[in-house]
C-alpha cells in the first residue's frame, strides 16, 4: 500500500501551480464570463501542452491515460486557479470516446483533445441534459440513456481563436440544429450561480456514435469520471476560498485587531479546513478505485463528490462571512470561487444523488 | 389564547388577497437591481401607493393604513404569497421611516414620508465605509458645520440601492475628539444627486449593481436634513439598525411562502432523503410566523422577545431580541435556498428563481450586522455573558 | 387574535415555579431514579393540590380540562424543575380515559388523578408498546392499534406512599401477569440515557376498556397529547439547561477570564437561546390548534414536538461543552437535566417521525 | 498511488480476523467502569497478549508485534468489526507507552511496559485538576524534592479507569515560581494504592464510575519513576496529548464497524428520511479510513496532516495536525449515535449499545482537549492566524 503521492505527481502538480499562477486564470474566467473565449483558450491550450488533457485520452489516440491520480491533482490545481472552460466535460467526453472505441469521432478528436487543440462538452442525463459552455465547445458529446452523439459545435470545424480574443462568429457546422438559447453565464445575468460557466442544452440532431448496452455503460463511465474531477476541482477552489480567507483574516482590521484573532473567525474557517483535509482522502481515494475498477468505483466517487463537493461551498460561504461585503462583489476575486464552489456542489451528482449512491452501493475494499 | 382573526382583520387580509390577485404582475418584473428593473418595480411601489397598500402600518397621513402589526403581518403574508415583487423603497419605508417616526420632525415627516410612499423618492441606505464594517463606530466620513448646515465628506460603501436610488442617509462625525468612537455622530440626509455627490455602482456576485460606494466631496445639507439631535446620531441609528435586523426587515410572510413553494418544489421532484430538510424549513417558517404573532416578538426597536408562553425569562432586551430573529430568519433563508438547489440538480444553474433567492440569502448572515455580531449582541444583553474583547 | 398568555396563565405558571423551587424537586428525582418513589409522589400530590393534572379531566370527572393552554405552562415548568414521574403519561392517559366517555375506568381513576392522588402510565404504538414508570404508576393504559386496555399496575390498589419514602412492596392486582423485565433507568444501569426513566413493557391482559375506531381515534389524540406535553417539558428542560450553562460560564474562570467570555461560548449559548425562542412560539401554537380542534392538530403538535425536542437536546450538548467534565458526572445536578434532554428528544414521536407528519400533512390557519 | 495490502499484510490481517471471530466473547462483557466489568476487560486483555494482539504495533522485546501502522490500521479494523471489548489499558497504552517510547529509560520500559501489555498493571490518567480543565497549565499540585524522590500533594480529577486502575501518569507542579505557568512541572508515575492517596470515583451521566478524584497527601515517588528531565513535564506531557487525541486514540476501524452498524439498523427500520445522516456517517468513516492510510496521515506525535495528494498545502504542524483528527472523530461519533438513537425511536431507551455508545460519544468533544481548545490551536498553528486571548 502507498496511499500518497509520488515524486513526479507531486512535480506534475507544481508544474501545474507555477503555469497557472503566471497565467492570470482570474483574468482569463472574466474574460470567459463576458464571451471572450480568446484568453481561456490559450491557457487551455498551454495546460495541453503541459500535458492536462492527455491524462483523459487513451495511448492509442496519442494521450497516455486515463490517469486518474493524476487527474485528480490537474483537477486541484484548475481550481485552485479558477481556470474557466468545459474542462471536466473535456475529460469525460474524451474518456466516453475512447471507450466506445473503434468510432471514427474518437479518432478525429482524440488527438486534438489530447493536444489541447480542442475542448468538449458534454450534455447526459446526469446533468439534467445540459451542456457546460457548449457555445464555445469544439464538439458537444450528447449522451442520452442509451445513445451517444455528437454535436459539431458551432466552432466545431473552426481553426485557433481569433488574435483579438473575442468569441468568434460561429457558424453552425453541417446543417444542424443551433443550441438552444444559453442560459446562466454573464455578468448581470442575473440567475446564474457562476457567471463563467454558461449552459445550454444541445439540440437534437447530430452525428450518431453509439446505442445501446455499451453506449449505456459507456455513458456511465463517462458521468463517474465526471464527478470525480468535479470533486478534485472543486477541492482546489475549497483550498483557494481557504487561503484567501486567512490571508485576508490576517490583514483586515476591526474592532482594532485583525479579525482573525475572533474565536468566531478561527473557529470557521478550523472547520472549512477539517471538510477540505477530510475530503482530500476520498478524492485520492476514488482515483485508486478508479484506476483498479471503475465498475467498482461508483460509491467511492459519490462519496468524494459529496465530501469535497460540501466541503467547497462550505469554504465558500465561510469566505463570505470573513470578508464581509467586499467578498460578496463581482469586482473582487474572490467571486470567481465562489461561484464555482457553488455551482460544483451539484453539477454532476448532486449530494443527494451522491449518498444514494452510497447507501445503495457499498465502498469496495 | 388563541390565534382567530377578527372580523376586521378577514376583511383586511381578504381585500389585501383579492387585489394582489387581480394586480401581481404575471411576468415577474426585470430584476430590483437593474435599471430598467429598478424603475418597474418603482412604478409598482405607486400602484401600491395608489390601491393603499405601499405602507399599510403608516398613520393614513403619511399614506398608510395605520394597520396594526397582526394587519401587517398578515399583509405581508399574502403579499409574499402572491409572489409579488420585491420592495425597492425599503431602506426607506423599514430603516428611515422608524427613525423619522421616533426622532425626525413633523416637518421631515410631512416632506420626506409621503414622497417614500409613493416611491418618488427612493432611499438608500449609506451606513459603513471601507474601515467601518462591523466595526461601523469606526466610521470617518465627516459633517463639518457650516451656515446653515454641515458639508459632508469621505466614503461610503455597501450602500444597497444606492446605483439608481434618489436620496440616502447615514451618520457622520460631526464632532471629533469625543473620548468614544459612537460619540459625535450625527445622522443626516442627503441627496445623490447632490453637487459633491459621486455614486459609483459595485456589481454583486451575479453582475447585478444590487450597491455603490458613495464619494461625498463638501456636500452641502442644510439643519433640516438631520434627523435627530446633532452629534447623538449613534442613538437615533441604533433604533434604526434594530428595525434593520428584525422581523420588519424579512417579515415571516416571506419564509412562509418560500417554504411552499419548496414543499411544492419536493413533491414534485423528491428525493425523500431531502424530506428532513424540506419539513425543517416549513417548521420554522412556521416557527417564525407564529413568533411574529406574539405582541412580544414584533418587530424592531420594540420588541421584546418572542417568549408567547411561560419561561422565555432571557429575553428583555429591547432592541436586542431583534438579533435573535435576524440569525433565525437569515439562517432559514440559506438552509431554504440550498435545498432547492439542490432539489433542481444541476438545472439549479438554469432556475431563475431559486438561483437568484440564494444569491441573495448569501449576503443574510453579513448585512444588517453580521451573525457573528449578533450573536455577541445576544450573549451579551440578552444572557447576560460577559463581554467578550470586541467593542 | 392574542398570541400570549394571560394574566392567570402567568400566575398559574409563577405558582408552580415557586411550588417547585422549594421542593427540591432534583432531590426527589434522584430518589426515584434509586427506586424510592416517595418524595416523587409526594411532590406529584402538591402539583395535584396545585391543579396540575386537572387540566386534563374532564369537568364531568372533576377536572377543568382538558386545557393545553395551561398544560403547556405546566409542563415547561416541570421540565425547568427536573419533576420525576409518568407525568406526561398521566395526561394523555387521562385525556383517553375522557375521550373513551362512558367506561367504569373513567369513572374510577380520572377523579383520583384529578387530585394527585394516582399516576398513571400509558404505552402506546407511539411508544413501541413501552410504558414509563409502569411498576410504580398505580394503572397502566396499554393502547394498541384499535384496542386499549387497562393494567392495573403492581401498586394500583395501594394507598399513599409508605411514610419511609421507599418503593412499596407491590404485589400483583388481580391475577394480571407481571411487568415485564424493567429495562433503563437507575443509577449504573449502564444502558439507559436518563436514569430517572423506568421503561417497560406492560404484559398481555388486563381489563379491556374499548376497541375498533372509536379507540383507534381516541388513542391517536391522547398520543397528539403526550407528543404535545413532551414538547412542552422539553422547552422547559432546555431552558433550564441554558439558564445553568449562562450561570456556569460567567463563573467558571479557566486562561484567566470567565469562560462565558470566549466567542465560542457566547455563541453556542446564543444559538441554544435561538432555538428555544422560536420553539416556545410553536408549543404554544400546538396548545391553541389543540384547543381549536385535535383533529386538526397533527402538524402543529409534531412542529412543536420536533423543535421543542431538538432544542433541549441541543441546550444538553451546549451545557455539557460548557461545564465540561462535572457536567458529565452524575452527582452534579445538570446530569438530570441533560439525561431528560436525551429522552425527550425521541419519546412520543422521534424528530424524523414528527418532521414526516409536518410533510405528509399540512398545517391549518 | 495504491490501496493493495501486500501478501503479508493480507495474511496479517486474516490471522487477525480469525483469532478474532474464535475468541470475541459472544455475550458482551460487563461495563468496562464496573467493579466486575474492569476485571473482564483485565482478563481479555491478557487473553489478547497471549495470543499476540494486545499491543501489536510495539516492538517484540515489549510484548508487541513491531507491526507498521498500517498493519495496526488493519488490526483495529478487524477488532472494531469483530465487535471485540472495549480496551480497559488503553490510558497506559495510546498514553504512556508512547511518551515512554519518546522520553522514558530503557529500565523504565523494561519494568512498565511488558506488565501493562499483559493487563497485569491498568493504568490512569491524571491531567486535570478542579482549576485546570482545559486551561491544563494551570495546575497547582505540587511534587516537592525528597531524599532519592518527589513527595506528591494536591487534587486531580476526571481521572478516566481511576476507580479500578492500579497507577496513574500526570504532571506536577516541581519547580514553583517559574515566569510562565507551563514550565516547571514534571511528569510522574504513582500508585494508586500508594500510602497518601485517596481515590474517590465519579459516576458518570449513566451511574458508572468512570472517572475518580485522586486526593494526593505526601505521596512518595522515586526518582525512577520520573518520566522526561525534571521541570520539563510540559514538553513530554504535550506529546503524550497529540497521541491522546489522535488517530491512536480512537482508530477509523472503530467508526467503519459503527457506519457499518448503523447502515444495517436503518435498512431494518429505516426512515427513508435519515439516509441522508446515515449516508453522512458512511462517508465519514471511510474518509477517516483513508485519511489513515495516508502516511502523513498516521497518528500521534509524528502526524503532519493527512493531505494524501496536493494541496494540502496547509497543514503541516506535527501534533497540532492531531487536533483535525479529533475534531472529526468526535463530531462523527456523536452525529453517528444521534442518528441511531432517532432510528431507534421510543425503544431508544431499551438498546444498550447504542445508547451506552451516545453517553460514550457525548464526552467526545470534551476530553482531551474540548474541540473549542483543538480548534484554537487549529487555526493558530495550522492556519496561522493569529492568537487569540486564549493563553
Amino acid at each position: 500500500m502507498r496511499f500518497s503521492l509520488d515524486t513526479e505527481q507531486r512535480e506534475f502538480g507544481r508544474t501545474l501551480a507555477r503555469l497557472l499562477a503566471a497565467s492570470d486564470a482570474p483574468a482569463a474566467a472574466r474574460a470567459w464570463a463576458r464571451g471572450e473565449y480568446g484568453p481561456g483558450r490559450a491557457l487551455c491550450q498551454r495546460l495541453g501542452d503541459a500535458g492536462v488533457f492527455a491524462l483523459a485520452v487513451p495511448e492509442k489516440h496519442g494521450g497516455c491515460g486515463p490517469l486518474p491520480v493524476e487527474i485528480a491533482v490537474a483537477f486541484e490545481e484548475l481550481g485552485h486557479h479558477a481556470v474557466p472552460g468545459p474542462l471536466v466535460e473535456t475529460v469525460a467526453a474524451a474518456i466516453l470516446l475512447g471507450r466506445l472505441g473503434g468510432v471514427g469521432a474518437a479518432e478525429e478528436w482524440l488527438p486534438r483533445v489530447s493536444t489541447g487543440h480542442a475542448l468538449l462538452s458534454l450534455a447526459a442525463p446526469a446533468s439534467d441534459g445540459y451542456a457546460l459552455d457548449a457555445e464555445t465547445a469544439d464538439a458537444v458529446v450528447v449522451a442520452g440513456e442509451t445513445e451517444v452523439r455528437l454535436w459539431r459545435g458551432a466552432c466545431g470545424a473552426a481553426g485557433p481563436e481569433p488574435a483579438d480574443g473575442n468569441a468568434r462568429a460561429c457558424g453552425v457546422a453541417g446543417g444542424q440544429e443551433p443550441l438552444d438559447a444559453v442560459i446562466g453565464g454573464g455578468p448581470g445575468a442575473g440567475s446564474s450561480l457562476d457567471p463563467v460557466r454558461r449552459l445550454s442544452r444541445p439540440p437534437r440532431g447530430g452525428e450518431p456514435l453509439a446505442h445501446g448496452p455499451a453506449a449505456r455503460a459507456a455513458v456511465e463511465e463517462a458521468t463517474l469520471w465526471a464527478a470525480f474531477a468535479t470533486a478534485a476541482q472543486a477541492l482546489g477552489v475549497g483550498q483557494a476560498l481557504l487561503d484567501r480567507s486567512v490571508e485576508y483574516a490576517r490583514q483586515r482590521r476591526q474592532f482594532g485587531v485583525a479579525i482573525g484573532s475572533f474565536q468566531a473567525v478561527k473557529h470557521r474557517l478550523a472547520d472549512v479546513l477539517i471538510g477540505l483535509e477530510f475530503a482530500r482522502p476520498l478524492v485520492y481515494g476514488a482515483a485508486v478505485a478508479l484506476a483498479a475498477a471503475p465498475e467498482r468505483a461508483a460509491a467511492d466517487v459519490a462519496a468524494a463528490k459529496v465530501a469535497a463537493g460540501e466541503a467547497g461551498y462550505a469554504a465558500a460561504r465561510a469566505a463570505l462571512q470573513v470578508h464581509g461585503a467586499i467578498g460578496y462583489t463581482a469586482e473582487y476575486d474572490l467571486s470567481l470561487w465562489i461561484g464555482r464552489a457553488r455551482a460544483l456542489r451539484c453539477a454532476w451528482g448532486t449530494p443527494g444523488e451522491c449518498r444514494r449512491r452510497v447507501l445503495t452501493e457499498p465502498f469496495h475494499k | 389564547m388563541d390565534l382567530e382573526l377578527s372580523a376586521a382583520e378577514r376583511g383586511f387580509r381578504d381585500e389585501a388577497r383579492a387585489w394582489l390577485a387581480g394586480n401581481v404582475p404575471r411576468v415577474p418584473l426585470a430584476p430590483l437591481d437593474s435599471e430598467r428593473g429598478f424603475a418597474r418595480h418603482r412604478a409598482w411601489e405607486r400602484k401600491l401607493y395608489e390601491a393603499g397598500w405601499a405602507v399599510v402600518s403608516w398613520p393614513v397621513e403619511y399614506g398608510g393604513r395605520g394597520c396594526s402589526m397582526v394587519e401587517w403581518l398578515l399583509f405581508e403574508e399574502e403579499y409574499h404569497a402572491a409572489g409579488a415583487p420585491a420592495r425597492v423603497g425599503q431602506n426607506g419605508t423599514q430603516l428611515l421611516a422608524p427613525t423619522l417616526f421616533a426622532h425626525g420632525t413633523e416637518e421631515q415627516r410631512a416632506r420626506v414620508l409621503p414622497a417614500m410612499a409613493r416611491g418618488e423618492t427612493v432611499w438608500a441606505q449609506a451606513w459603513s465605509e471601507p474601515e467601518a464594517g462591523s466595526d461601523l463606530a469606526a466610521l470617518r466620513s465627516v459633517a463639518v458645520r457650516t451656515a446653515g448646515g454641515w458639508l459632508l465628506s469621505g466614503q461610503k460603501t455597501w450602500s444597497s440601492r444606492a446605483a439608481f436610488a434618489d436620496h440616502a442617509f447615514g451618520l457622520f462625525r460631526s464632532h471629533p475628539g469625543e473620548a468614544r468612537p459612537h460619540r459625535g455622530l450625527t445622522y443626516l440626509m442627503f441627496p445623490l444627486d447632490a453637487a459633491g455627490v459621486t455614486v459609483r455602482p459595485i456589481a454583486r456576485l451575479d453582475g447585478l449593481p444590487a450597491f455603490a460606494e458613495i464619494f461625498l466631496d463638501e456636500v452641502f445639507v442644510p439643519d433640516a436634513d438631520v434627523v435627530g439631535e446633532p452629534g447623538r446620531g449613534w442613538q437615533v441609528a441604533m433604533d434604526t439598525a434594530a428595525s434593520e435586523r428584525g422581523l420588519l426587515l424579512r417579515s415571516p410572510g416571506r419564509f412562509t411562502a418560500a417554504a411552499r413553494r419548496l414543499w411544492a418544489l419536493w413533491r414534485e421532484s423528491g428525493d425523500p432523503a431531502l424530506g428532513e430538510r424540506v419539513a425543517d424549513a416549513l417548521i420554522r417558517a412556521r416557527a417564525y410566523r407564529l413568533y411574529g404573532y406574539a405582541p412580544a416578538g414584533g418587530g424592531g426597536a420594540a420588541a421584546g422577545g418572542g417568549a408567547a408562553g411561560a419561561g422565555g425569562a432571557a429575553v428583555g432586551g429591547g432592541a436586542a431580541a431583534a438579533s435573535l430573529t435576524k440569525v433565525f430568519w437569515s439562517e432559514l433563508d440559506l438552509a431554504l435556498h440550498e435545498t432547492a438547489l439542490e432539489l433542481l440538480g444541476p438545472s439549479q444553474e438554469d432556475c431563475g428563481d431559486w438561483a437568484a433567492g440564494h444569491t441573495f440569502a448569501l449576503a443574510g448572515p453579513l448585512y444588517a450586522g453580521t451573525n457573528e455580531i449578533q450573536r455577541d449582541i445576544i450573549a451579551e444583553r440578552l444572557l447576560g455573558l460577559p463581554k467578550g474583547r470586541r467593542g
